[in-house]
């Protein structure tokens, strides 16, 4: 067992955190968020400089060949930042689909523009009904030449607002909620019976509501009706990155609430001289140590070849740092007080940011019950 | 011993809520149901029909055209609107500066604020907390001056709530800067057209603005603009905190969000399945409900007590549960509704608005349910924040 | 809306105050558990009579003709002095069957013997496979000639083991979880085919094991195989009693964690004047706060001639009071520290019956459960 | 960064299961599987099992009879002992009084005591905590005099866990009554047949016989009994003290207990199905094992962090997190384990016991499950109750 970075690794971070300490502080992230596209094409650019881009990427398709160590990495400082880029839905989630999914030809054909920062992807996936659920699909595909059309309604999709290609989920047989009969596709954006409306999440992100009306897909991803342990081995890996990004985001408000409790003065004294306000920071880094050691775990578990197992674990992973990222979020801004609860003081956008990671790909209720209903982590005598 | 409402105040209730169904606008209701706070216009409208019905200010003595009912009525009156919803009498006249002149003011001062208030004529608002003086309120700065027979008022307040709706303003400011803290301050209205007051937005996290910075810049106020004596402000602000008795349980407001709370676990799937259906959802929400009757109860025990402890100034141990579990629970229901509307409570922004999203991107229900969870942090942060609240009953009932 | 004693309420009160402050403290209470029937014999004649023991019955039935108020208040005070005498047993549960099953003869018979101390009672009720569901019945009564036989086993009988008579819930007819053809039977101890293993329990009270072979009942209480509303009436009066009997054990516990934080230094200071710990002793006044409003709700609730609705009531008294029990016997624990893990001082002794009262008719979560099932408290909109 | 065990380690593990499964009494295992502590006779025979593995002092080094195992193997040691579950060896000789031998003891003293130590052949126990000195150690009151080149101690020591078992007891006793608190203090071994040593059982409250008072009546002990400097006993206790990395995160013993609940849940009935089907106790548990899984990885960060940090002195900010977490989960367990039993968790004593209750009355599994649960709440009270902990945290971490 090894928890210390090796060098590539420190370099590797290093680089990061020097570029988004320089570039990314709190009022440059409000600037990006009133831009246009609700983020910084030019923190874009310098991501795919700093080669973030093409990192998870196997050397040969154009990548950097970074392991998932490397992805954490990258996360944790996004987390930092609560940066706004298009990262984790074209990197994690796309990249994900093409690391595991694509064939070659595929590959050869997107990583490279994803590397050097031209293309964006996006996971279409939630469904009104669906919710939580990878294998709630009514969103058709059929079946048309040589080709396949894609019909149905695809909700909360990251950053389709911007996004070149979507990875879409749908359904080639069987009923609504059957784990077979679903197939992931490439849809471009840019094909008939695509529309795209988007809007802003709360936690300042961009998303998008797409609606597929006979759109041809451009490629299937292996087995049209077995792509549902793609979708699972992707979202896996995907936990893990948010894993690590709650990480970021927890470390940063927990170090602004100390320092607050450490300035802001009442009754004449620091209000982190108050033995019950000491309590609750410390509560706050147990929580925080808690979801350190499950990201670690997570990047580690993520890569399990035991589909089943693999699972249970995200589900896990999801649920302890579910429940802690809500408690540190929640008493960062009661630790706070009322500065906290302006948009002016970045306490607060922490806090929204955790909120949404909590619930991404199944809140913490979700992955408990899911977790319960698998027969947990230890074995019955 | 009775433990329950006499027949008398049942037909008090019936009658009430046959007012809400005869006279509460629809639109006002829906614009509630949905979650959002009323507009101006609809807390002035409303305000206007319950002054008109005399129900205006139900804390006020008869002879300031309060209705003259029991703690009991005061009580059921209060959790009926909050439950059907429609806006409750404006606090910041009712509740907090209304009771103020009416034990501290001139005849002068009650003959021109009160009915103007009772009307909504003027709309109040709070000028107490400043950047400095949050849960430590006594140490606020703002200071006035006396010259030429008018004070003369310097300093910022903060968390205003409401202030760009507001008419008047009601402030404390040190006028005694050699007294020790809680003495030298004094309690004055403020007219908000006045030379030299600034109102600057306050944006908070979910978006919305209800709350201010408020700058005073050399404003002149009349010296029958203050209240009480001199240097005795502090007398008047403990007082009007003192009024907040229930203000914070809001049973009737929870009990009305964990209605829309069942109403929207129907229609939402989870798992294939009706969410109300699933056991932990199910549970989470049953804990509200028990620690809301709990209250409820609570609540009721204070009010019975009310008329005892008229006078002696001694505070009920109840008292404190209510600001303490009444936030716990409105926080615990919000994040509820967040939880249950999953993906889709993370659109941003109200679909009324001008130049908004394209509504159609989730079910109308989900909008804003992230917002009011943001916002409702707040409960557990002002009017004392909890911790302070556990300070209190450390000293006050535990002797500790 | 009166939460006021009236001057006979009042009096009551004080003369159960007098007599358990008097006669049952701490080193009493040891006594008694110490002596052969594990309770007082002495103390239970005071009670008799203070009137305690007829206090709920009917004046024409030979009792006081007490209300539901004057119980809770008796409920409270043997709470505060966590008695170990079988009040619950005999005049609750036994008295709750004669009240409101028993035909005049059977009251006849019975009262005047519980009313002088003389007769004591006891509920068989438990199976090892009914957990805490009243309807959960093995145990058979067969007809034979005029009168029923009855067999099966029943555990956990409080006081089971000095009763002179037992209610016995008993199948008439239909399957192991049937709600119909349930009847409630008396059969005396004594009678051929009772067989009693007595044993203490946890919390210092006595309890037995009671093997019915054929015993014959002298009594069946109403209808043969409609008993099961009888039954749930009275468990939920008893409900009830066990809520007020926690509100006393609380209000004493948190009286004597005060005294003890008050006059306990450590690192040169009172413990109480420590913040964290103050925080802790607050929200423990905010727990027995809210029980103690519950347990008015419960003693006006049980008396609700709505069964559906009396029940749904009841689940939300007991989950309630249930949690903050919890809290609050474990704090008192936690903030005495050591001491209080000692079987020589008294806070462990009440964190011992808030325990077993905690789970005495149904454990939170059973209780949180049902009223989550029957819908909750609040109609939906 | 590696954050698997290595082949290596996976193989020491199964050597370690292997020598469990072939040397572990069976009767020892069954007894602590029922929840029960293991007896002197149980622990003793275990011991000396160890012993002649050469593994009976897992933290000692090669030269005392210590393994010369990586942090690592340490750990797979502890938890899989715990996870069997087979006794520990024993903390007072092998973690506490151990180890301060080898660092400040003379030769003489190691030659002496360590390897009746690590067989076994004496049993020692924690002469520490005093009536007034608890979270407070340094206030202790025990005092040691020199008269005629013998120190006499008069004193009260509490809470001496298993002293009725014990041959020596290692003491803390104030040598310098004018010095300041943690000064003055020094740190001996006293053989508890010493003429003047009393020991008085304490029974906690479910009843057990596990902790005493220790009294001391001008008991003689030899100058060569002092360990390190005289007045310099602080600097020992803090080493002791600072030794208890991971003994209170006891991640195995959790595991074990949780596999016992599961066993436990599968045989109860709750609503006419087993327990194990209910969502919401299902739910309780897994809560347990989730952050059961999360304090696993955080002590192997600590491990992983240990060569590292070794000689720094600068703790690692996860440490903190074991006693918290930790006995936070077991707590959790053993009320779970209650639960699970439902009524028949209240029947009281030891079915193994003299004269005890006729045991058909409930099922095997269910007795002493209440009393682990009373038992288990000194678990965040001892050894640094868990609200000191958080002093530390906010003192040694957050720099508050």
């Amino acid at each position: 067992m090894d928890f210390d970075l090796n060098e590539s690794q420190s370099l590797l971070q290093d680089s990061i955190r020097k570029t988004l300490t320089a570039k990314y502080g709190f009022e440059n992230r409000k600037a990006y968020m009133a831009s246009e596209t609700g983020w910084s094409r030019e923190m874009w650019a310098q991501y795919a400089e700093l080669g973030l881009l093409g990192l998870p990427f196997a050397e040969e398709d154009g990548g950097f060949g970074g392991g998932p160590e490397e992805t954490m990495l990258v996360a944790e400082q996004m987390g930092r930042h609560i940066t706004l880029e298009p990262w984790f839905s074209t990197v994690v989630l796309g990249g994900g689909f093409l690391r595991h999914g694509a064939d070659t030809a595929l590959r050869q054909e997107m990583v490279e523009g994803v590397a050097a920062g031209e293309t964006l992807l996006a996971f279409a996936q939630t469904e009104r009904q669906s919710r939580y659920d990878l294998f709630d699909v009514q969103t058709t595909a059929k079946k048309d030449g040589a080709g396949w059309v894609i019909t149905g309604r695809k909700g909360m999709v990251l950053h389709g607002d911007t996004a070149d290609h979507f990875f879409v989920t749908a359904r080639v047989s069987g009923a609504s909620r059957d784990k077979g009969g679903i197939g992931v596709f490439v849809v471009p954006a840019t094909a008939d019976g695509v529309s795209v409306r988007g809007f802003r999440t709360v936690d300042g992100q961009r998303a998008a509501e797409v609606d597929f009306t006979g759109a041809r897909a451009t490629h299937v991803l292996g087995d049209a009706e077995g792509g549902l342990p793609l979708v699972d081995r992707v979202v896996d890996e995907a936990i893990a990155v948010l894993a690590a990004e709650a990480i970021g985001a927890m470390d940063v408000v927990h170090a602004m609430t100390l320092d607050y409790m450490k300035t802001r003065q009442q009754f004449g004294r620091a209000i982190g001289s108050f033995q019950a306000l000491q309590h609750k920071a410390a509560d706050m880094l147990v929580a925080i140590e808690q979801s350190r050691s499950m990201a670690y775990f997570a990047t580690m578990a993520a890569q399990g070849s035991d589909a089943a197992e693999r699972r249970r674990n995200m589900h896990a992973v999801k649920a302890q740092i579910g429940r802690s990222q809500r408690l540190v979020g929640q008493q960062s801004i009661q630790l706070h007080g009322g500065i906290a609860m302006t948009m002016e003081y970045a306490a607060g956008h922490y806090f929204k940011r955790l909120t949404v990671n909590e619930a991404m790909f199944g809140d913490t209720d979700h992955h408990l019950r899911a977790l319960a209903d698998a027969g947990g982590l230890v074995q019955a005598a | 011993m009775e433990l329950r409402f006499t027949e008398a105040e049942l037909n008090f209730r019936q009658e009430v809520r046959d007012f809400l169904a005869a006279e509460c606008p629809a639109e006002t209701r829906a614009h509630m149901i949905a979650g959002k706070s009323p507009t101006k216009a609809m807390v002035v409208e409303w305000q206007r029909k319950l002054n008109a019905r005399g129900w205006a200010a139900p804390e006020w003595p008869v002879e300031h055209g309060g209705p003259g009912w029991s703690p009991a009525q005061k009580y059921i009156f209060r959790e009926e609107l909050q439950m059907w919803p429609a806006p409750s009498p404006l606090g910041f006249n009712i509740n907090m500066c209304g009771p103020v002149i009416i034990e501290f003011g001139t005849e002068e001062q009650k003959k021109r604020f009160l009915p103007r208030m009772r009307n909504l004529d003027d709309w109040w608002c709070q000028g107490f907390s400043e950047p400095g003086a949050g849960s430590d309120l006594a140490g606020l700065k703002t200071k006035a001056v006396l010259e030429n027979g008018e004070w003369v008022i310097n300093g910022q307040k903060t968390w205003t709530t409401l202030a760009q709706h507001a008419d008047w303003i009601f402030v404390l400011a040190r006028t005694d800067p050699a007294a020790k803290k809680q003495e030298g301050i004094s309690f004055f209205l403020v007219d908000m057209k006045s030379p030299g007051i600034t109102v600057r937005p306050i944006i908070t996290i979910e978006g919305g603005h209800e709350v201010n910075e408020v700058f005073f810049d050399d404003v002149r106020v009349p010296a029958d603009h203050l209240v009480g004596e001199v240097n005795k402000g502090w007398d008047c602000a403990k007082f009007l905190l003192g009024n907040e008795r229930f203000g914070q349980a809001r049973v009737g407001a929870s009990r009305e969000r964990i209605r829309r709370l069942k109403m929207i676990a129907k229609e939402t799937l989870d798992g294939g399945r009706p969410l109300i259906e699933d056991p932990e959802f199910r549970r989470q929400m049953t804990e509200m409900e028990i620690e809301l009757k709990a209250l409820e109860m609570t609540v009721m025990r204070v009010i019975a007590n009310e008329t005892k402890r008229a006078g002696t100034g001694k505070p009920d141990p109840a008292t404190s549960v209510l600001k303490i579990k009444g936030t716990e629970i409105q926080q615990g229901v919000s994040e509820l509704l967040m939880k249950a509307a999953g993906p889709y409570a993370w659109v941003d922004g109200d679909p009324d608005a001008e130049g908004s999203n394209d509504w159609d991107v989730a079910p109308d229900w989900a909008f804003g349910l992230a917002g009011i969870y943001f916002n409702w942090r707040k409960q557990s942060i002002y009017g004392g924040s909890n911790e302070i609240q556990r300070n209190i009953m450390a000293k006050a009932f535990l002797g500790l």
